[in-house]
């Protein structure tokens, strides 16, 4: 980017800042971009799963729904209400936003491409991630809402609480990977599944099970979604909120979905890895990361349509009752089952394909429950009539 | 300690349960009709499109009513039967056969059809679809199946005066209107004439005493 | 320590436009954070005054406004006050009259309990269960659309028996749906109702000892529920229910203590297979003749006073009827099973959680308008 | 039990002042003069025999001269002073159920409008309480003993009881204007 | 720089063109408040549902005012609920919209004559569409939707009015 600017003639310093709040304007774009598709993604998705097509009149397939929905919440009139906080209202909003926006600083889209390699990747995600509990809350108190209120503290504390068994949880890959750094646990990694962090051990299954539960409690998806909880709480932190503001809570909730899926693909799920011989082509690994990144979401999707929601105290039992005793095993084993298969490599390896294999059994067993419902849902009134079933 | 690995072993299985559930919905097709594409009043298309037995608004379905004055005789049951005041007929005495318009053709020939049923003549009828609770009473109440719900539901307005369907036309009531005014001043002559043939009568009686 | 630590109670005002409580019923609850210290339901936000608007209207004219009275299952509420009237004039009905009313309102119990469990769903954050239950309500609409034209208010059955006869072709659609719904609401069970997370919500939630339940007269499912096994359909039999075969689901404690919300909400899941039994039973029994009785445009029935109950899907709806001999009801007064239903809700909500309260009022099926008339 | 075997007990046990109604209606009934309520009510509810645990209905009605069907029964009905409303008054009653036994019966007594009080029974059945509460608000009965009677349908600011018959519906109700409007009117029969 | 002035002066193209592309937005946005009172409540829950699909419209339900962009009322207004429902609308951010549902909405319907139903909800807030039925199905409720989806595509936001 410097260098294209610097082709045009501009000094070093002024290069150097212009490229710099390019990059961010093209990393925001993308955010606004990611976060938008994804609430089309969802609508459309949530639609099939209740027999309904969701969104389809605007562009093709509804595709640009999201700028319809993007355009009018801009221009919609901006109301602050009455004995709120104005500050903390107004600025609630984007300390969400920052705190999502900067963990795509350090998400490595493939081998190679990533904005800031820190040697501390995995940490500052961790870190920047807490800004949004700091704007939940703050919009929570400043609404001058009791339910706002509620739902701030929720939030708070579910936050805070299942910010450890993540924390926990992502040591093992730590202790895999022997770096925090983003690229190098993607590295530590192969292309084949039996190399991902994910099937590495039953240790690592039990921490990627943790991680991914506490990422969806911290997401604030169901079935955790209790500080925006739609039958209790009205709309929680952001019942307030109209117009623009809501729109920035409303991407930066979206894009969080993204993030999460990133930071799991990365971590667990081999990332953009690529076989070898064509590790060199960029486009490619991206389209692998997208692609599994792409499931992830789809996938906390398909939870979030699909269970019911916890309650308060329930949520906080998981948390310190389940969650956190497992991921101390998950590390203590971890790290037991390496000194035992210390030299042992092709026991790892039988152990991950082992694994894996498990991994697709599950999946067979799946499918077949699945096609044993479609068939039932298709029983008599769904199924066609005699004259179109003659032809 | 047994209900701790109990609570993690029902819980994992009803989350298989659930997903595949909503896998199985994703995977069938959904029942949406997509309504203004698609004309719901016909079964048929539906059936074609949708290759279900969903079915579309049966011929019974109870829409905004709508008025035959062919056959209505004016008899005022429906206006009873209406449990809620939607529905108002206002008459005049009709002789049914000579009405006509400003250019001299007859505009009410639909009182020649059934002259027997005959004797009023509506200047209004006018129903309130804005207030109407579509119940059918009135149209089971009504003796020459003149009011009869329709199937349609299409009937948004951007005001509400727009709800109240009027469905005497104003030409036809103001002939209406005309004729029943004749009519009543021939009555009203034919009274007097009769008042005073009486009264002349009584003269006559009394004279010839 | 504490004693000096002065703390407020948090009042919240819930309603009355508020996603979980289904219509406008609004709730004045103090709080110790999420916990509940005191709930005042303050109801009324829907009173149409139907009990005084049936005194200016004639007696076959009021039989839509009992739609409304309880929309989600009017066929029912059509049902109790039809019966009420005969009753009280001592009107005989044909048989195939009375089948057919209980064939469709044993659909508009399904219906009923569809839109309940669904509702209940829905405040538990679940909500393509809900969905997928309006999908298949969506099939019994069609069926009673069939039959009488509307999809909701139907003001199908009249005094002296039913409106319309039944359409050709309605059994074989109906017996369609019954194979097919019995199927699919054991899968939307497997999605919601043995979903562990579910049952955790209800389980163990707002006990209602059966002493309770008699105490503040709870009816119907939520008396069933709390383990007291009576049904006004057998209890009090009417129409042709002795002659039917089916069972009365109580709560057994199946997921925790006798009368908890998960009680209450698995009374109703299985009262639909109940209702599946019944209508085929009708439909296989159902005999010919005539659908209404004769019946003068204009009636009087004669001085008196009723009080009639039949089983509605949110319990006994009960019609008291005072006629001195007029052609509109001098009184009428309607007991349903969610205004007492909702009366108990100050009791149990003592020390449960906000989420809690939702459960709650999604497991005793209350419904504003039922509940305000 | 039915009716009259209810009603034998209750003036064998009791000193309550009551009559047996029989009248053309389905419905047979128990009047009891309205001093001696919760005594009968206490009966019928603690007699092993009689068990009524539930209290299915509550209920009451303005009974003007022209609806009045059986005021002559009323041999010891509490007499008006005002002559002129000595026919008007509120009548009240309650739907027993028992679960023990499975029998009901109703029971109803009589208040004047001048001054209606009535003790309260939500000492003996708690599900009383809202539906007393609902009589009050639409018809203005006073319970007595009561633990919290105020309006339940109605805003705590209405003004009079909409189920008396004497009742005019109001034109505006906090500066909602609710006069019928210009169709509603054209559309009501001549004559109103 | 005169041809663009007059562009701004009457309603000329550029105008016309983003005011065209905001009023497409919103048309195909209008966001719902989930705000049933009574058996229309139930067919608004049913257009929600999988057979009509309000959501094919761009519409989502939503539980706060603040967020909402039309207010269905649906279902009979009484004069205790008269209030709130003027609070829920003055709680809606501009641009709003409502689309009265109903013959309760419209007009009191069948309980006009009662003494605590609201002659129509008319008297309280502004309607842009009324819909008859008692209660209209789902696709009348779609109807509805798409007529006042006309209604706003016509409208002048950045132009003079």
């Amino acid at each position: 980017m410097e260098s294209i600017l610097l082709g045009l003639g501009l000094e070093e310093a002024t290069a150097q800042i212009l490229g710099a709040i390019l990059k961010a304007l093209i990393v925001l774009l993308f955010f606004v971009t990611v976060g938008g598709v994804l609430t089309w993604v969802e609508r459309r998705l949530s639609g099939f799963m209740q027999s309904r097509l969701g969104p389809n009149r605007v562009g093709p397939q509804g595709f640009l729904q999201w700028i319809a929905d993007g355009v009018k919440l801009v221009f919609k009139e901006d109301l602050v209400p009455d004995g709120a906080d104005r500050v903390l209202f107004r600025l609630a909003p984007y300390f969400c936003l920052i705190g999502v926006f900067c963990t795509l600083v350090v998400l490595p889209w493939g081998s190679g491409i990533i904005i800031a390699d820190l040697n501390v990747g995995l940490f500052y995600f961790i870190s920047i991630t807490s800004l949004v509990v700091i704007g939940v809350l703050m919009a929570g108190w400043s609404s001058n809402n009791k339910w706002s209120l509620l739902g701030g503290m929720r939030a708070a504390a579910q936050i805070v609480s299942y910010e450890i068994p993540v924390g926990l949880g992502l040591l093992v890959p730590i202790l895999i990977s022997g770096t925090l750094s983003m690229q190098g646990i993607m590295a530590s990694q192969g292309w084949l599944p039996w190399d991902w962090m994910l099937f590495k051990s039953p240790f690592t299954v039990l921490s990627f099970f943790i991680f991914f539960v506490g990422s969806l409690a911290e997401a604030n998806r169901i079935p955790f979604d209790l500080p925006e909880a739609e039958s209790e709480l009205v709309s929680g932190y952001c019942t307030e909120y109209t117009g623009f503001r809501y729109a920035v809570f409303f991407l930066s909730e979206w894009a969080n979905l993204f993030v999460v899926g990133a930071l799991t693909t990365v971590v667990y799920l081999g990332g953009g890895n690529l076989p070898g011989m064509i590790s060199g082509l960029w486009v490619v690994s991206l389209l692998v990361f997208f692609l599994k990144t792409g499931l992830v979401v789809f996938l906390i999707i398909w939870i979030r349509w699909t269970l019911p929601r916890f309650r308060i105290d329930q949520l906080m039992k998981l948390s310190w009752k389940y969650l956190l005793p497992a991921a101390f095993l998950a590390f203590f084993g971890q790290a037991l089952w390496m000194l035992l298969t210390w030299k042992l490599p092709l026991v790892q390896l039988a152990m991950a394909v082992l694994i894996f294999l498990t991994f697709l059994v599950l999946l067979y067993l799946f499918i077949k429950r699945v096609s044993v419902n479609i068939k039932e849902q298709k029983t008599s009134v769904n199924s066609p009539l005699p004259a179109e079933a003659g032809k | 300690m047994g209900g701790y690995f109990k609570n993690i072993k029902n819980g994992f299985q009803s989350v298989f349960e659930g997903l595949s559930v909503t896998m199985a919905s994703m995977l069938v097709r959904p029942v949406t009709v997509q309504y203004p594409e698609t004309d719901i009043s016909s079964n048929e298309t539906i059936q074609r499109s949708y290759k279900s037995t969903l079915m579309g608004m049966p011929e019974n379905y109870r829409g905004v009513l709508g008025v035959n004055l062919e056959t209505c005789t004016s008899c005022g049951l429906c206006v009873k039967a209406c449990p809620i005041e939607c529905i108002v007929i206002d008459t005049v005495k009709c002789d049914k056969t000579k009405l006509t318009d400003n250019s001299g053709n007859t505009v009410l020939n639909r009182f020649t059809q059934k002259e027997a049923l005959k004797t009023r003549a509506s200047t209004r009828f006018d129903i309130n679809i804005g207030k109407c609770m579509f119940c059918g009473l009135c149209v089971i109440a009504c003796p020459t199946r003149a009011i009869q719900h329709t199937n349609i539901f299409e009937m948004n307005r951007h005001n509400l005066d727009d709800l109240v369907i009027a469905f005497v036309p104003e030409e036809e009531k103001r002939a209406a209107m005309a004729r029943g005014e004749e009519i009543e001043k021939e009555a009203a002559a034919k009274k007097a004439a009769k008042a005073k043939a009486a009264k002349e009568k009584q003269k006559e009686e009394k004279t010839d005493d | 320590m504490s004693a000096a630590l002065k703390t407020d109670y948090l009042t919240i005002n819930m309603g009355p436009q508020h996603p979980s409580t289904h219509g406008v019923i609004r709730f004045i609850i103090k709080t110790d954070g999420e916990i509940i210290h005191e709930c005042d339901p303050d109801i009324g936000y829907l009173h149409r005054g139907i009990e005084k608007l049936a005194e200016s209207v004639s007696w076959q004219g009021f039989v839509p406004f009992t739609d409304r009275v309880d929309y989600v299952c009017a066929m029912n509420a059509n049902l109790s006050y039809s019966m009420a009237v005969e009753k009280l004039m001592g009107l005989e009905i044909p048989q195939r009259a009375e089948y057919i009313r209980v064939i469709v309102s044993e659909l508009n119990r399904i219906s009923s309990h569809a839109i309940a469990i669904g509702a209940a769903n829905m405040d538990m954050g679940a909500f393509t269960p809900f969905v997928h239950l309006l999908r298949e309500r969506e099939h019994i609409n069609d069926l009673l659309e069939m039959i009488c034209g509307a999809r909701l208010t139907y003001n199908y059955i009249c005094i002296g028996g039913v409106n319309y006869d039944l359409p050709p072709g309605f059994k074989e659609k109906t017996l369609e749906f019954l194979d097919h719904f019995e199927v699919v609401v054991e899968q939307i069970n497997r999605l919601i109702s043995y979903n562990q997370i579910f049952i955790k919500r209800f389980a163990n939630v707002a006990v209602v000892p059966p002493e309770m339940a008699m105490q503040y007269n709870l009816v119907g499912p939520n008396l069933r529920g709390s383990g007291v096994k009576f049904d006004v359909r057998v209890a009090e039999p009417y129409s042709i229910y002795p002659e039917l075969d089916f069972d009365v689901p109580v709560g057994e404690g199946y997921e925790g203590t006798l009368g908890d919300c998960y009680d209450r909400y698995l009374v109703r899941v299985k009262e639909i297979r109940e209702s599946i039994k019944i209508i085929r039973q009708c439909l296989q029994r159902i005999p010919g003749g005539e659908h209404k009785a004769v019946v003068k445009n204009v009636i009087k029935p004669p001085k008196g006073h009723i009080y009639f109950r039949t089983e509605t899907p949110r319990g006994d709806t009960g019609y008291f009827i005072y006629s001195d001999g007029k052609t509109s009801p001098n009184r009428l007064k309607i007991r349903t099973g969610s205004f007492t239903a909702m009366s108990i809700i100050p009791e149990i909500a003592k020390g449960v959680f906000i989420a809690d309260l939702v459960a709650i009022i999604g497991s005793l099926d209350v419904v504003a308008p039922e509940l305000d008339r | 039990m039915n009716t009259i075997g209810i009603y034998e007990l209750l003036k064998e046990k009791t000193n309550v002042v009551a009559s047996f109604q029989e009248v053309e209606g389905p419905t047979p009934s128990i009047y009891v003069r309205s001093d001696f309520l919760l005594e009968a009510m206490r009966f019928l509810k603690e007699d092993e025999e009689l068990k009524f645990e539930i209290l299915m209905n509550q209920t009451a009605f303005h009974e003007t001269e022209d609806s009045k069907l059986f005021w002559h029964l009323y041999f010891d009905a509490p007499k008006d002073q005002d002559e002129s409303h000595s026919h008007e008054e509120l009548r009240l009653f309650w739907h027993l159920y028992s679960y023990t036994h499975y029998h009901r019966v109703v029971i109803e007594s009589s208040i004047p409008i001048g001054n209606p009080v009535i003790d309260s029974v939500t000492s003996i059945w708690k599900g009383a309480d809202w539906l007393e509460r609902e009589t009050y608000d639409l018809l203005g009965i006073q319970f007595e003993g009561h633990p919290d009677l105020r309006r339940i349908m109605m805003p705590e600011d209405w003004e009079g009881y909409p189920l008396r018959k004497d009742y005019v519906n109001p034109t505006a109700y906090q500066s909602i204007d609710n006069t019928p409007s210009e169709i509603t009117r054209s559309f009501q029969p001549k004559g109103k | 720089m005169k041809t663009l002035h007059n562009s701004f002066e009457s309603d000329g193209f550029v105008l016309t063109s983003i005011d065209h592309l905001i009023n497409l937005a919103r048309a195909n946005s209008l966001w719902y408040l989930l705000f049933s009172t009574a058996c229309c409540g139930i067919e608004l829950m049913q257009t929600g549902g999988p057979r009509a699909d309000l959501e094919r419209f761009g519409s989502a339900p939503r539980a706060v005012p603040r967020q909402a962009d039309l207010m269905l009322v649906a279902g009979t207004i009484t004069l205790k609920m008269a209030s709130r429902v003027k609070v829920l609308y003055d709680q809606m951010a501009e641009p709003r919209y409502v689309i009265s549902m109903g013959s309760c909405a419209n007009s009191g319907g069948l309980f006009q004559a009662s003494y605590s139903v609201l002659h129509g909800v008319d008297r309280v807030i502004p309607v842009d569409v009324y819909l008859p039925g008692c209660p209209p199905r789902p696709e009348a409720l779609l109807s509805a939707l798409i007529e006042l989806q006309n209604k706003v595509k016509k409208e002048k936001y950045l132009r003079k009015k």
